[in-house]
């Protein structure tokens, strides 16, 4: 957010690029892509070096920062890119080691990575042999990826990376048009699996993950709003009704004045979020936890009010408000619910109610 | 609610709930819970299990086949339906059509169309909104043009639910462009395999399709395709809109999807506080939108005038189906972000179909905003 | 709420009368009355057979339903009349024995009853000796009453009616203009102290004038929102602004459409739980907490909203709408929250989250 | 917040917590918790002690006293005065009068008036909202006429806070009838000890007295008391309220009080889920709010103009304010109930009082309603 006038004049054209290309190369669709078009748009955002962004230096990055790519993330939510790019972009570069080569391929747009939380576990098997157990709770583009990074967050926390054979999963199809999967690993071989950190250090990692993870999501959904309520701005100064545009209507305007609330609240926590991780500060985790509940509470009644002022437009397949909502609809959904953080936050400030009474 | 019926009527309750129990067959009731859009034959088939019963069409007149029920009785009959997971009957023939024709209509028309509709053998479709002119009615533009023994209708009509299946379309159309907007509108029935008839079908933001586009290009209707006198249709509209504005609160549905969540809600989510609160709130909204409907009710039964209250119902049920949903959707968790089609699990299905498709609640049969401006005008007296 | 017409035409002769006097003998101010002036009153509602209205006929009762009751209470919060009514009109006549001399008193007009809940505790002294302990919770008129209905609501549940010496209570002014007081009863004689039911049925009958008491502290409400915004149209409808009448923004008009709404969803509250104490239904206890609920979610709003939409005016001590708000703000801060009772709604339709665990 | 702060900000933010805690007299400290109407000797003292530190003016640019803090510096000042409980200086010379005088006063002006604002020792009040003007000011009905040497003043003023105490009025009126109701207004300074003022009590909501109308009976007023140029004064009044619209998210105030909040939710209650619910939601819109508020002072900072999301601090920061007095309500229980004045209960009255006083704030400084207006309009280019 402080950025000198060098590093804004940076950020503005890393984001107008992002834009224009997907504009031009993802526009949008209420028809899924295949998952040609789908390859054929990650092979050329791979020669514009997302991919590259952020890696450390040393594996090939290209020294952008994280508030950098978040606004890469943030224009693939407003386009509504249905390619999940939050794993690759965000939380690979995170956990592998600057040496793994899967950071080499991952720079040129070769591999696909996916984060699987919760259902599995892990059993040791001999000395230094691992299996893990149980399937995966939804994890988007699990599908399709080549490599997931399993968090497993029992009394001996680890993170593990395990390439994936292709079709081992069912493709799950979600309401917004993305496609997730739920991995199964008990016939993993042991050999497979990478051990990225165990312990202490694991559970370090897990939380870094998770907090990394939901706020890229939310960037996702502010740049979905942020792209909804452009589109609904433009179409209420158009649609006339009762001789007169919705945009002038006293009750329109005001329910729009509030989504515009709503979308730069959410976004001020989605800022925060990844200043606290950016800083490392002690307030990470509860900015990702706000920033999550800002998304139930905030973000998803903003998409609704846009299609309410829409009208009957607003409800069909075809007009694109109705996959901004979806698209919150699933960020707000998936990686456990605003309603448990907002338990967690009560307990954060408030201690822990049962313990109290 | 038991607190507001009779003895009489907790009686009539027991009997409608044995009847049903034994009469709808258990896919029918699996169909309604997966989802919304049903089959024109799984809608003809209740209906027709019903006309069997004499129940039809529980809300008309005893002459027209009605089984000669209270209000109260009515809204009993409703919510037993709803209780047992019955299909929805078609609401245009039951609810607009029929009303229509047996308060305007000639006595040839009350005999050809009055009694499939009561029997399920016929279905209808509403040909009100246009793409211009969805709550602002009085902008409509499909024209009905006078021509030997009858009239030639051209236009567009937007939002028509059931039209891929129904046998007719009750259409408004313009046949006087010299007078004020809303005074120059008649009401007209097409039969829906008239040539001139388009369809397009329209993909509701659940991805399904109960919806369409009707292109109307000249076609031709006999003269007694008229309801009522030329020019009056926005009267009869109105009329209509006026009366059974009660169904629109949908509370039976609403207050049996509830009971469904619950039982749907165990587990270790069942401890979560933010839902558990969320419950009570909903209970509580519920359970006062059910009392209000059965004053407006028991203000019927003794023949007073419906009160301001019933102004309000709309609004009201539609929120709420939607904040029943949006809690469904936090209790369901992930399994309700898979698409519908695609998943095992039933009623996870029901509930996000029935989740996205219950944005247009708020917006169908009028805005909540423009029944608001209604309750501030005409209720309150805003000026 | 089921009439036949002849019944319908006496509770609108009731209703009537009710508001045509408290209009000309307690037309609203803002400056609190004093005790003599509302002794006047209390004198000629006497008159009128107000205090017989709940009573047996056997007690001199002239054959008034709980409805009609009730109407009195919705009348006098509608006149936001400062006397607390409930426990002389409904509470005392439905626990005192129909040969109690108080009862006759009470049709007269020159007994006063608070009903006191929480904080007090009964000890036995000797066989038939009773000595109370502790001080009650705040409850409305106990500064003025001459008796006080004590409900003791322990192990061994009971109630007492007890007579009460003149100052013996702090008067508390409530932000309302009404007053109130929590009574201390430690050195309350014994054989001062009337035992009205012990045991079990004392537990039902405290169950049940809780119930009425909230029923009728929401019929209260509902006349207080009711004539709120009969006055807010009325002032909408006048003043002006931008050259137009403030009634005329559409904004304006949703938020009084959403306060009709929210009036008319807490009447139909209140309906119910009279309708389920008049027929003793199961539901009566459900009924009762979602009153109160309603109260707190609908009500209190509501009353909000219409100081909002009446702008400066609202908020001044000389203007009736602010004295809505701080009449439900009572209404729904006093005898138990409504946060708990959304609780014990959810364990009622959920069961106990607890136990579940 | 610390992640957005540079080390050096939040050094700055120790130094300043240390001196605040050593010049901040407790009793001063209690009054701010206790209620919302202080004394003018109590703001007085307050303002002195920070003008002996040169904080008398904090946002105020060095040549007129300010220490010359960047806006985040500002930002850091002020969420210290409230965490200490410091009482609220007077906001009509400080923000209203001060920047008015020093962008558009005479130099006369500027050394006659400022001095006396930055050291606390001259108090002013506002004198735009009249009883039919309101948000409205367009339509205010004052009228200044020309005289011989300078003005005479007639008319009503509403909403005068502070009114009683001050030492000058700044006073908008109509100069000039021909133009377009906006046009003709100009600005003056009134001695509020001028013959032909009268003053009447307004109270408020809460029984507290801080409002006032006042009556202008053929005041005069020397040349010097006119602002700028003659028939600009709503320019510039529309010039101030465009600036400083943090200072009305008032989120420092916030921030304490729901700390404060915080450490009163013990006990029994502290474990009721609902509120605990309502405390983590607050705890979120709170954060998000001082984010916004600083994404505003951090573009200030790079010497960019406001963006956008400046329109929303007002609306946002407000409903907040009501958010969390409500819950406060809810917290305390029947304590609250008691007229504040009577109870023993400091923080209880505390809280009543603001409570109820805080009705006003979706209502003053530009209605809620209105800002959404202008927030559609200008921001979003709705049309």
């Amino acid at each position: 957010m402080r950025r000198d006038a060098e590093r804004l004049a940076e950020d503005t054209m890393l984001r107008d690029s992002v834009r224009a290309f997907l504009a031009e190369r993802s526009p949008w669709t209420h028809v899924p892509r295949t998952a040609a078009d789908l390859d054929g748009i990650r092979a050329e955002a791979a020669e514009l070096g997302w991919f590259m962004m952020g890696l450390p230096e040393a594996a090939g990055g290209v020294g952008s920062d994280l508030e950098q790519v978040l606004s890469v993330i943030e224009e693939a939510g407003r386009a509504l890119h249905p390619e999940p790019l939050v794993a690759d972009l965000l939380l690979a570069p995170a956990v592998l080691p600057a040496d793994r080569p899967e950071l080499g391929q991952l720079a040129e747009g070769g591999l696909r990575f996916c984060y699987v939380r919760a259902g599995v576990t892990a059993v040791r098997t001999g000395s230094d042999e691992i299996a893990l157990k149980g399937t995966g709770g939804l994890a988007l583009g699990a599908d399709r990826a080549t490599h997931a990074i399993v968090a497993v967050d029992e009394d001996e926390p680890a993170l593990f990376l395990v390439p994936l054979s292709p079709g081992r999963a069912r493709t799950v199809r979600l309401i917004d048009g993305r496609t997730a999967a739920r991995i199964a690993f008990d016939d993993i071989a042991s050999q497979d699996v990478l051990v990225l950190a165990r312990g202490p250090a694991a559970r370090d990692k897990i939380a870094a993950l998770d907090d990394l993870a939901v706020s890229a999501a939310v960037f996702d959904a502010v740049g979905a709003l942020a792209g909804g309520l452009e589109l609904t701005v433009d179409y209420l100064n158009q649609r006339r009704q009762f001789g007169q545009t919705l945009g002038s209507f006293q009750a329109v305007r005001h329910k729009m004045a509030e989504v515009y609330c709503s979308l730069e609240t959410l976004r001020s926590l989605a800022m925060w979020s990844a200043a606290a991780i950016a800083a490392n500060a002690p307030e990470r985790a509860t900015a990702a936890r706000a920033a999550k509940i800002g998304l139930a509470v905030h973000g998803l009644p903003a998409a609704g009010k846009m299609i309410q002022v829409s009208g009957g437009i607003g409800v069909t397949e075809e007009y694109r408000i109705g996959h901004v909502y979806k698209r919150l609809t699933v960020a707000a959904g998936l990686d456990g619910s605003a309603e448990a953080k907002i338990e967690e936050l009560a307990s954060e400030i408030l201690g822990e109610g049962e313990k109290a009474r | 609610m038991d607190a507001f019926l009779t003895r009489d009527e907790r009686r009539f309750r027991e009997e409608i709930r044995d009847v049903i129990g034994r009469i709808l067959p258990p896919d029918l009731a699996r169909a309604t819970r997966r989802g919304i859009h049903l089959s024109r034959e799984q809608m003809a088939l209740w209906n027709r299990l019903l006309h069997e019963k004499g129940w039809g069409a529980h809300h008309w007149p005893v002459e027209f086949g009605g089984p000669g029920w209270t209000p109260v009785q009515r809204f009993i009959f409703e919510s037993e339906c709803a209780r047992a997971d019955a299909p929805p009957t078609s609401v245009f023939g039951l609810y607009l059509v029929g009303p229509t024709l047996y308060t305007f209509g000639t006595e040839a028309q009350k005999a050809r169309y009055l009694p499939p509709i009561l029997s399920g053998d016929e279905f209808w479709c509403q040909g009100y909104s246009e793409p211009d002119a969805g709550s602002d009615l009085a902008s409509l533009r499909t024209v009905a043009e006078r021509t030997e023994g009858g009239w030639v209708i051209t236009g567009q009509k937007a939002w028509t639910t059931e039209g891929h299946f129904a046998d007719f379309m009750i259409c408004l159309a313009r046949t006087n462009a010299a007078v004020k907007p809303q005074a120059g509108l008649s009401l007209f029935i097409i039969d829906m395999k008239s040539p001139g008839i388009t369809l397009h079908p329209v993909l509701t933001i659940d991805g399904g399709h109960s919806v369409n586009t009707v292109f109307l290009d000249g076609v031709t209707v006999p003269d007694d395709a008229l309801i009522g006198d030329v020019d009056k249709g926005w009267t009869y509209a109105k009329f209509l809109l006026a009366h059974e504005r009660t169904n629109n609160a949908q509370v039976h549905r609403s207050r049996r999807e509830f009971e469904r969540l619950k039982a749907r809600f165990t587990g270790e989510r069942r401890t979560d506080p933010g839902l558990r609160r969320r419950f009570a709130l909903v209970e509580t909204d519920l359970a006062a939108l059910e009392v209000t409907v059965l004053r407006i009710l028991i203000d019927q039964t003794q023949g007073r005038e419906p009160g301001p209250e019933a102004s309000i119902v709309k609004v009201i049920g539609s929120e709420l189906q939607q904040t029943i949903s949006e809690l469904a959707m936090d209790v369901l968790g992930e399994r309700a972000l898979e698409l519908p089609h695609d998943t095992a699990d039933d009623e996870a299905a029901g509930w996000t179909e029935r989740h996205l498709f219950r944005r247009v609640v708020t917006i169908y049969a009028g805005t909540n905003e423009i029944q608001k401006t209604i309750i501030a005008g005409t209720t309150l007296g805003l000026r």
